[in-house]
């Protein structure tokens, strides 16, 4: 059990430097997900932690010490790689007793610690086999083994479930939570779905281009994003974006239709945007916020999503599934005032 | 095809920055680069020797100093002036560019058939190419030899030529490159309408590029050097390879090593810029073949 | 008519040919010889790739002990009697050259021949103080212990006489020592081994002690004979006279030429090999008769003069080379005279046969085998090779 | 065309292989096999080149399988495989797997290895020789003698000719091997590295358990190749012993030196092809057998 | 445009079936997606219509002609690959114009429609640049763009999507379904993702080892599921099953607890499987058809889902995102009678 500071970390290769100086503290036992777009610096980050890539500028400690110089294997860490990098060569045995090549058990212990891993995570039965005969989740699992193996103090976790299909995603999704819960390590997690950060993380980092853009439980960054690109990257389908106004009491939009909102630390005439959840914005029989004309209907079971034409905008709202609109129809859009966000239009930064 | 798109950019970013591996920065990578510059070193001193010795007049050879006492360039002049030097390397030059080509051709193809159609007696026909890595040369030349008199290839390019046409070396090589040529990148093509062959040509070969620079160097170093053969099929001296010409520096009685030295430094030259100009695509090339059974 | 003609190719022969050539053909106008030449290394295999085909010359150039096969398989034809008289040529040419001689005719006859001679360095001679080149076997012995230098560590630096099966000390032992020390090695016309015997022993036993008795010399020092007497790191060298071309070029280096030193009782002998001349069996009609022509010149005087210049080779005619010029000649006249009592062998297969000579001295060298098996055993397995050869 | 339009998609592959396949084929029915055929008829005849072809059965095996300088070549040819072929993997091993790290002019170091592969096997031959002579001139020997050692025979010598032989074609073929070898590790992913990084394992533990298993494919493509050329191995042995081919004793003489021996020395041809006829079969056991085990993963 | 139509379908593989004679009518322009677990018959099932696999019995035939035999650039279909399939070596253009290779039009024409195809996938200005330097959705569209370009009656997706990450993938589902709608040409689209399947299709064909389980439209299958299989892959996350007992108007379960039905074609005691979508099963706060302790709770930011330990059995429930319930606490299950699905426990048909 560990916390993990990262303070003002810099990550250069050559000239071009992709990572600014983020800084970050974990706390003992927690959960953190990153997430951001591909490229945004997430896996370097993680890499850097773990030891395995050279820290350009600041510095980062990990259970109070620091640990920039030292070998990745003196840092009481396990890491979980996107491609599992299970060897397949070893058995399903000697891939997890992989992890405990270095320790100084006995034999007879280290097989009771490998037995003991392989009844967690269920697979018992697969112990002699060969990767190659195992399906995408059961190496998944494999590889959280090995790193559970040798009970670190803190685990680093590669996008884990991104080769998986939807199905095993969601399953996996639940066991490593199942884990967490029961270990209690600290767990820091990347990845680029949106979905596995909200079911999972105690906290959520979101990074874009390097730098870091919001920290927060999940939902917080769900209901109060720091700013559009948050606001935009969490929730699928993406929150709708207007671009409006500010008059004071409400937004004005381009079309003449306005809408109240309560005060916003905005001066008058501040370009802002109105950012609505497609959860939050219904297809209504009165009168709502907006008319406009159905262009796709998307049944999702449940519910359906339905893309509507608003004044040359297209926003995504939601309709029940028993009785969805038709293409064509024209239909009300409603929203609860309190499921706003606005944004300043220039700076992106949401206006609270 | 993200990840192999990663993969083979990895591999390039890592061929043109020398290593992936993480530098470490002390003592025992300074060592490591010594003992392998050093063992380098001991693995051309034959080569420089060889230099060395073709700047030595007769007298000295046998004295087996490295630095001549008195250098000379005389040998290359002398080998550089016998008029029929320039004949040779023109000869050789010819035959080994179009057997390359030729090789390289025809390799690809049957190496193409082998690793992409399913049809009986694959197993056989690889197996019985590859079986004739397993005679020597020396009994095939006679057989060879009366059946170009038979042809009338007799001290022709084409006699010289034609049992390099193609080699179950490259055959087996290009077959495990073609493995790596995922096969939807053909089955798009076929959908597109083209026929197997232009799939072949236009589709499946570039995309193994590489690997036919690989085995272009590998056949052309086989080509470039082949001395039994040539020897054999040729009668005049305006029909010699390289090797064969050079080789009549040695008489009955003597070696002229100083001239035998200096030809083969000649002679190493075009292998040498060949291999300069190509070496970063016989790692890349090999690379992509994975080598898997 | 155009003929070919086919050689191995060695510059100095080439000139020679040349010259030949071009006055043949001025001589003969309606005539033209296209010659063509092949390393030297690969000479026989090409021949004999090359003329059961069909293909190749008209007039080829072979060592003289190939005759046999090529006269087997009917791929030469013998010089007609009437150009070619055998009572003619057995009086004007060296005897040896009777070798060449099958039933009634001569198959094939020699431009030039060549033997064996002592090569010496006569600068570690004057160091050591030695006036004459060695007579006899004793004082090459007495000599080669004079010149023979060791280092600190008893290493050799510099032998007193080369050795090395490899070179021609087959043929010195073979067909100098066995008889100068009373022996006759083959009998039966080169069909029995007659050399595991007294005589025989004698002679491999002399030649094994200058190495294991006297440490005068080392088999392959320096690898090469030649090239350790060329290098200046032996005092005295036997070997043909072929290389004398080849040691004009090494400057810094005096050498001379004499005799092979006489038995224990005087006896002299030399060893004598030739490449012939001979007109294939593809040369028919108007060929046939150019290559005659083209024969009769290379067997002339005038060739053989032409031969000796150029090439340094020895005329195969005492006519040619007996001439006082050549006797006295410092280089040619020990080679020269050495031809008066050379002697030849007919080999089944040549470089078989040598081979058994050089696994014998390696037997003893390396196996430690003494020098009674050992020629016991080469005896028998040359043996089985004439006998093999022969029984067809 | 009508015709191949009724055919089934697998049928049009059949069609099409062969198209492909046509000229090679002929090619090497022609070119390759004929000969190859030529040679195993032959081995039952005997022909000097110069006389006619005659039957004699099984006599030529019957001579070779009872001649002891056969059974010496045989013997040879094993050691140069069994010796050759691991000690130039193992070296090449060595080599590649540090050359792999190193990033200073690593490309100026790898052409270094490369060199010997492309040099005349004649002048490298010849400088070997050299090389291995006595004092006075060879420069291990002189080596040797400046450290206070005793000398070393190396070519004139039963025991260690062969070895010497051998060193100088390990040489030759190191570059080709290392490059090979490079290759096969590059093709290995980083991330099975970092996991072991991560997991703190020794470098020998890395290197034992993870680089060379992975690695299986690539040595066991270079065991067949280089089995293949040290069983034939011709070049360095002929030029390196030209004065006495196969000497000291026949203790250097591999098959291939042997049969052309008997070939175009002793224009023995079908002696030769019984001969070739044997070496045959040593290549394609040995090789199917290498085979067999790059199948097996 | 054309129909598809596909009869009595055998492939084996040596002695392997894997598919055991399926049958299927596609109308002209409509748009079917093959839904499946992997390994199902998905992919072999639509190499066949293209031509890529020979078929082992049966027949197919597009727009009316039999194909069995016939070359794949014959049978007037385009095909976009998994892995897209473009080719590294050449350009955006030469790409897409590779469809073009072997039709008749002037080069000009050509050109004319590479351009009006690029226009309409919105990337007329990546035409030159080479694939190693476009993102993964672009990748994606240009491997589209070759198969539009011919303009064939049939094309054949095979899970063109799943190397995308989400937000990509929602875009792109988009675009092909508004492609569809546009050009009207017919499309058979195979996907492991349900969500895929149901937002996209006309119709979905559902398979399982080989076999069509049901074939209808996504509302069809999603409200009224043919067997416990469909039922379960259809929606995520899965639909919840209790096994129990038909007392003729209801479901009893082993715990004494008791669900009223409808009457069904069951007779009585029959086991029978009582399936419930989490979607449809809401906590509540009067009491409702079970109660429950929550073992773990996964925030989606509008729902979050809610697992629940029902008498032994895990079940998965909605809950508002506002006020989530906590981990331990016992809440109330509740769902509409119209919404509850009956299975036969022995054959996983549904009872209606
Ligand atoms: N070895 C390298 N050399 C140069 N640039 C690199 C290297 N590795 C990564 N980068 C760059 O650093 C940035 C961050 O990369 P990183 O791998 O951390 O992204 P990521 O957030 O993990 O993305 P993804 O979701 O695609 O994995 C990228 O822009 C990438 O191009
Ligand atoms: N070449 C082959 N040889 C033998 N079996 C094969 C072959 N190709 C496919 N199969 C088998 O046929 C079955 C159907 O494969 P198919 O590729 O159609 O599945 P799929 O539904 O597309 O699955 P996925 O979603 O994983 O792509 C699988 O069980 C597979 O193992
Ligand atoms: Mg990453
Ligand atoms: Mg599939």
């Amino acid at each position: 059990m560990a916390t993990v500071s990262i303070r003002n970390l810099v990550k250069a290769y050559g000239k071009v430097e992709v990572l600014h100086g983020i800084s970050l503290d974990v706390a003992d036992g927690e959960f953190v997900v990153f997430v951001g777009p591909s490229g945004c610096g997430k896996s370097t980050t993680l890499r850097m932690i773990a030891g395995l890539e050279d820290i350009t500028g600041g510095e980062i400690h990990i259970g109070g010490r620091l640990v920039n110089n030292l070998e990745p294997k003196d840092r009481d860490i396990a890491m979980v790689f996107q491609n599992y990098a299970i060897y397949p060569h070893m058995s399903v045995r000697k891939n997890i007793g992989f992890g405990l090549r270095t320790s100084k058990m006995s034999k007879a212990d280290k097989q009771k610690r490998i037995d003991e891993v392989a009844g967690i995570l269920g697979m018992t039965d697969l112990l002699e086999r060969r990767p190659n005969q195992l399906s995408g989740g059961q190496r998944q699992r494999v590889a959280i083994g090995r790193a559970m193996v040798r009970n670190p103090a803190v685990f680093l976790f590669d996008e884990p479930l991104s080769n998986l299909d939807a199905q095993l995603r969601t399953q996996m999704r639940l066991e490593i939570k199942k884990l967490h819960q029961r270990v209690g390590n600290t767990i820091i997690f990347v990845t680029h779905d949106q979905v596995e950060a909200m079911t999972m993380a105690d906290r959520i980092v979101i990074m874009k281009d390097g730098y870091i853009q919001q920290v927060g439980t999940p939902l917080e960054v769900y209901h109060r994003p720091a700013n559009i690109f948050v606001a935009q990257f969490i929730g699928a389908p993406s929150m709708n974006m207007l671009p409006g106004t500010w008059t004071g009491g409400g937004v004005q939009f381009a079309d003449g239709v306005g809408v109240k909102l309560p005060a916003r630390k905005a001066s008058e005439g501040t370009g802002v945007v109105l950012g609505l959840r497609p959860d939050d914005l219904l297809v209504t029989k009165e009168k709502g916020l907006f008319s406009g004309t159905v262009n796709i209907v998307e049944p999702l079971g449940a519910d359906t999503l339905v893309y509507v034409g608003v004044n040359g905008h297209e926003v995504i709202a939601k309709a029940s599934g028993r009785e969805p609109p038709k293409v064509g129809q024209t239909v009300e859009l409603s929203a609860d005032a309190g499921e706003m966000h606005l944004f300043d239009a220039r700076s992106g930064e949401a206006l609270p | 095809m993200a990840n192999q798109d990663l993969a083979i950019k990895a591999s390039t970013d890592t061929l043109f920055s020398g290593s992936s591996r993480q530098p470490r920065r002390n003592a025992g990578q300074l060592v490591r680069w010594l003992l392998l510059f050093g063992g380098g070193v001991l693995m051309v001193m034959p080569i420089v020797f060889m230099i060395s010795t073709s700047l030595k007049f007769p007298f000295e050879v046998y004295n087996l100093n490295l630095i001549p006492e008195e250098p000379t360039l005389e040998n290359y002049t002398y080998v550089l002036e016998d008029g029929r030097f320039y004949r040779w390397f023109v000869n050789s030059l010819v035959i080994s560019v179009v057997t390359t080509a030729s090789a390289v051709f025809f390799d690809a193809l049957v190496g193409y058939a082998l690793c992409k159609f399913r049809f009986p007696g694959r197993y056989l026909v690889f197996i019985a190419i590859l079986s004739t890595l397993m005679i020597p040369t020396e009994m095939l030349v006679i057989p060879w030899y009366l059946m170009s008199k038979s042809f009338g290839w007799l001290d022709t390019y084409w006699g010289i030529m034609f049992p390099g046409v193609m080699t179950a070396f490259g055959t087996f090589l290009m077959k495990q490159f073609f493995e790596t040529v995922p096969d939807d990148f053909l089955e798009a093509a076929r959908i597109d309408g083209l026929n197997e062959f232009q799939i072949w040509w236009q589709v499946a070969m570039p995309l193994v590029r590489p690997a036919l620079a690989a085995l272009a160097i590998f056949v052309f170093l086989g080509n470039w050097t082949a001395f039994i053969w040539p020897l054999i099929v040729t009668n005049s001296a305006d029909m010699y390879t390289l090797p064969v010409g050079l080789s009549s520096f040695g008489d009955e009685v003597d070696v002229a090593w100083e001239l035998i030295m200096t030809g083969a430094a000649i002679s190493t030259l075009p292998t040498l810029l060949v291999f300069l100009i190509f070496q970063r695509f016989i790692i890349r090339g090999v690379v992509m073949a994975g080598l898997k059974g | 008519v155009e003929i070919e003609y086919w050689q191995y190719f060695f510059e100095a022969r080439l000139d020679a040919m040349e010259k030949l050539i071009e006055n043949f053909e001025a001589a003969n106008p309606d005539i033209t010889v296209k010659m063509t030449h092949f390393p030297y290394d690969s000479y026989r295999t090409k021949v004999a790739a090359a003329i059961p085909a069909g293909q190749g010359p008209d007039v080829v150039q072979l060592f003289y002990g190939w005759l046999n096969d090529y006269v087997e398989a009917e791929l030469i034809q013998p010089l007609p009697a009437d150009t070619f008289p055998p009572e003619k040529i057995e009086e004007e040419f060296f005897p040896m050259v009777q070798a060449m001689r099958i039933g009634d005719s001569y198959w094939a006859l020699p431009t030039a021949v060549r033997s064996l001679a002592l090569f010496y360095n006569e600068r570690m001679f004057a160091d050591a103080g030695i006036e004459n080149p060695p007579a006899n076997l004793d004082e090459l012995v007495e000599f080669a212990k004079k010149l023979t230098q060791k280092d600190g560590a008893g290493n050799l630096t510099a032998v007193g006489l080369t050795t090395g099966m490899t070179a021609q000390d087959h043929h010195w032992i073979r067909e100098v020592l066995i008889p100068q020390f009373g022996g006759e090695p083959y009998v039966d016309n080169y069909r029995t081994v007659n050399y595991n015997n007294e005589a025989g022993l004698e002679a491999f036993t002399f030649y094994n002690d200058l190495q294991a008795k006297h440490g005068v010399t080392k088999a392959a020092f320096m690898d090469e004979p030649q090239a350790a007497f060329k290098a200046g790191r032996a005092g005295m060298h036997i070997d043909g006279s072929f290389r004398i071309g080849a040691l004009e070029d090494v400057r810094g280096l005096k050498w001379g030429v004499a005799e092979l030193p006489a038995g224990p009782d005087g006896t002299k002998s030399n060893y004598a090999s030739y490449w012939v001349n001979a007109i294939t069996s593809k040369a028919e009609g108007e060929k046939f008769d150019a290559s005659v022509k083209f024969m009769e010149y290379l067997t002339s005087d005038e060739a053989m003069q032409i031969w000796i210049e150029i090439v340094g080779e020895l005329p195969a005619k005492p006519s040619a080379a007996m001439t006082e010029e050549n006797i006295s000649d410092p280089v040619y006249g020990p080679f020269i005279k050495g031809l008066d009592y050379a002697r030849t062998t007919v080999f089944a297969n040549e470089s078989a046969q040598r081979q058994v000579m050089v696994d014998m001295m390696q037997r003893i060298e390396f196996e430690g085998q003494s020098v009674e098996e050992s020629v016991a055993q080469a005896a028998e397995e040359e043996q089985k090779i004439l006998d093999e050869y022969y029984k067809k | 065309m009508r015709f191949y339009s009724t055919l089934s998609i697998s049928q049009k592959q059949i069609v099409w292989a062969w198209a492909f396949l046509a000229l090679p084929v002929i090619f090497y029915v022609v070119i390759r096999f004929y000969p190859t055929a030529n040679a195993f008829v032959l081995s039952f005849q005997e022909w000097n080149l110069l006389s006619d072809r005659t039957f004699v059965g099984l006599e030529n095996y019957h001579r070779l399988f009872s001649d002891p300088v056969f059974w010496k070549v045989f013997q040879n040819t094993f050691m140069y495989l069994i010796l050759g072929t691991p000690i130039s993997l193992v070296l090449s091993f060595i080599i590649a797997y540090h050359l792999d790290k190193v990033r200073f002019m690593h490309g100026t170091i790898r052409a270094l290895y490369f060199l010997p592969f492309m040099t005349s096997a004649v002048a490298m031959a010849w400088v070997w020789r050299w090389f291995y002579q006595p004092v006075p001139i060879g420069v291990f020997n002189n080596f040797l003698a400046s450290l206070g050692f005793g000398q070393i025979q190396f070519l004139n010598s039963t025991t260690n000719a062969l070895p010497s032989v051998l060193a100088c074609a390990v040489w030759a073929g190191l570059g080709f091997q290392v490059i090979i070898f490079m290759a096969g590790l590059r093709a290995i992913p980083q991330s099975y590295y970092e996991a072991a990084r991560i997991d703190g394992v020794s470098t020998w533990t890395v290197l034992t358990e993870i680089t060379i298993p992975l690695l299986r494919p690539t040595i066991v493509f270079l065991v067949v190749f280089s089995s293949i050329g040290f069983l034939r191995i011709f070049d360095q042995v002929f030029n390196m012993t030209t004065n006495n081919p196969g000497g000291p004793l026949n203790s250097t003489k591999p098959l291939v030196l042997l049969i052309y021996d008997t070939a175009f020395n002793g224009f023995n041809m079908g002696y030769a092809a019984a001969q070739t006829v044997v070496l045959f079969t040593i290549l394609l056991v040995v090789s199917l057998l290498q085979l067999r085990l790059l199948k097996d993963r």
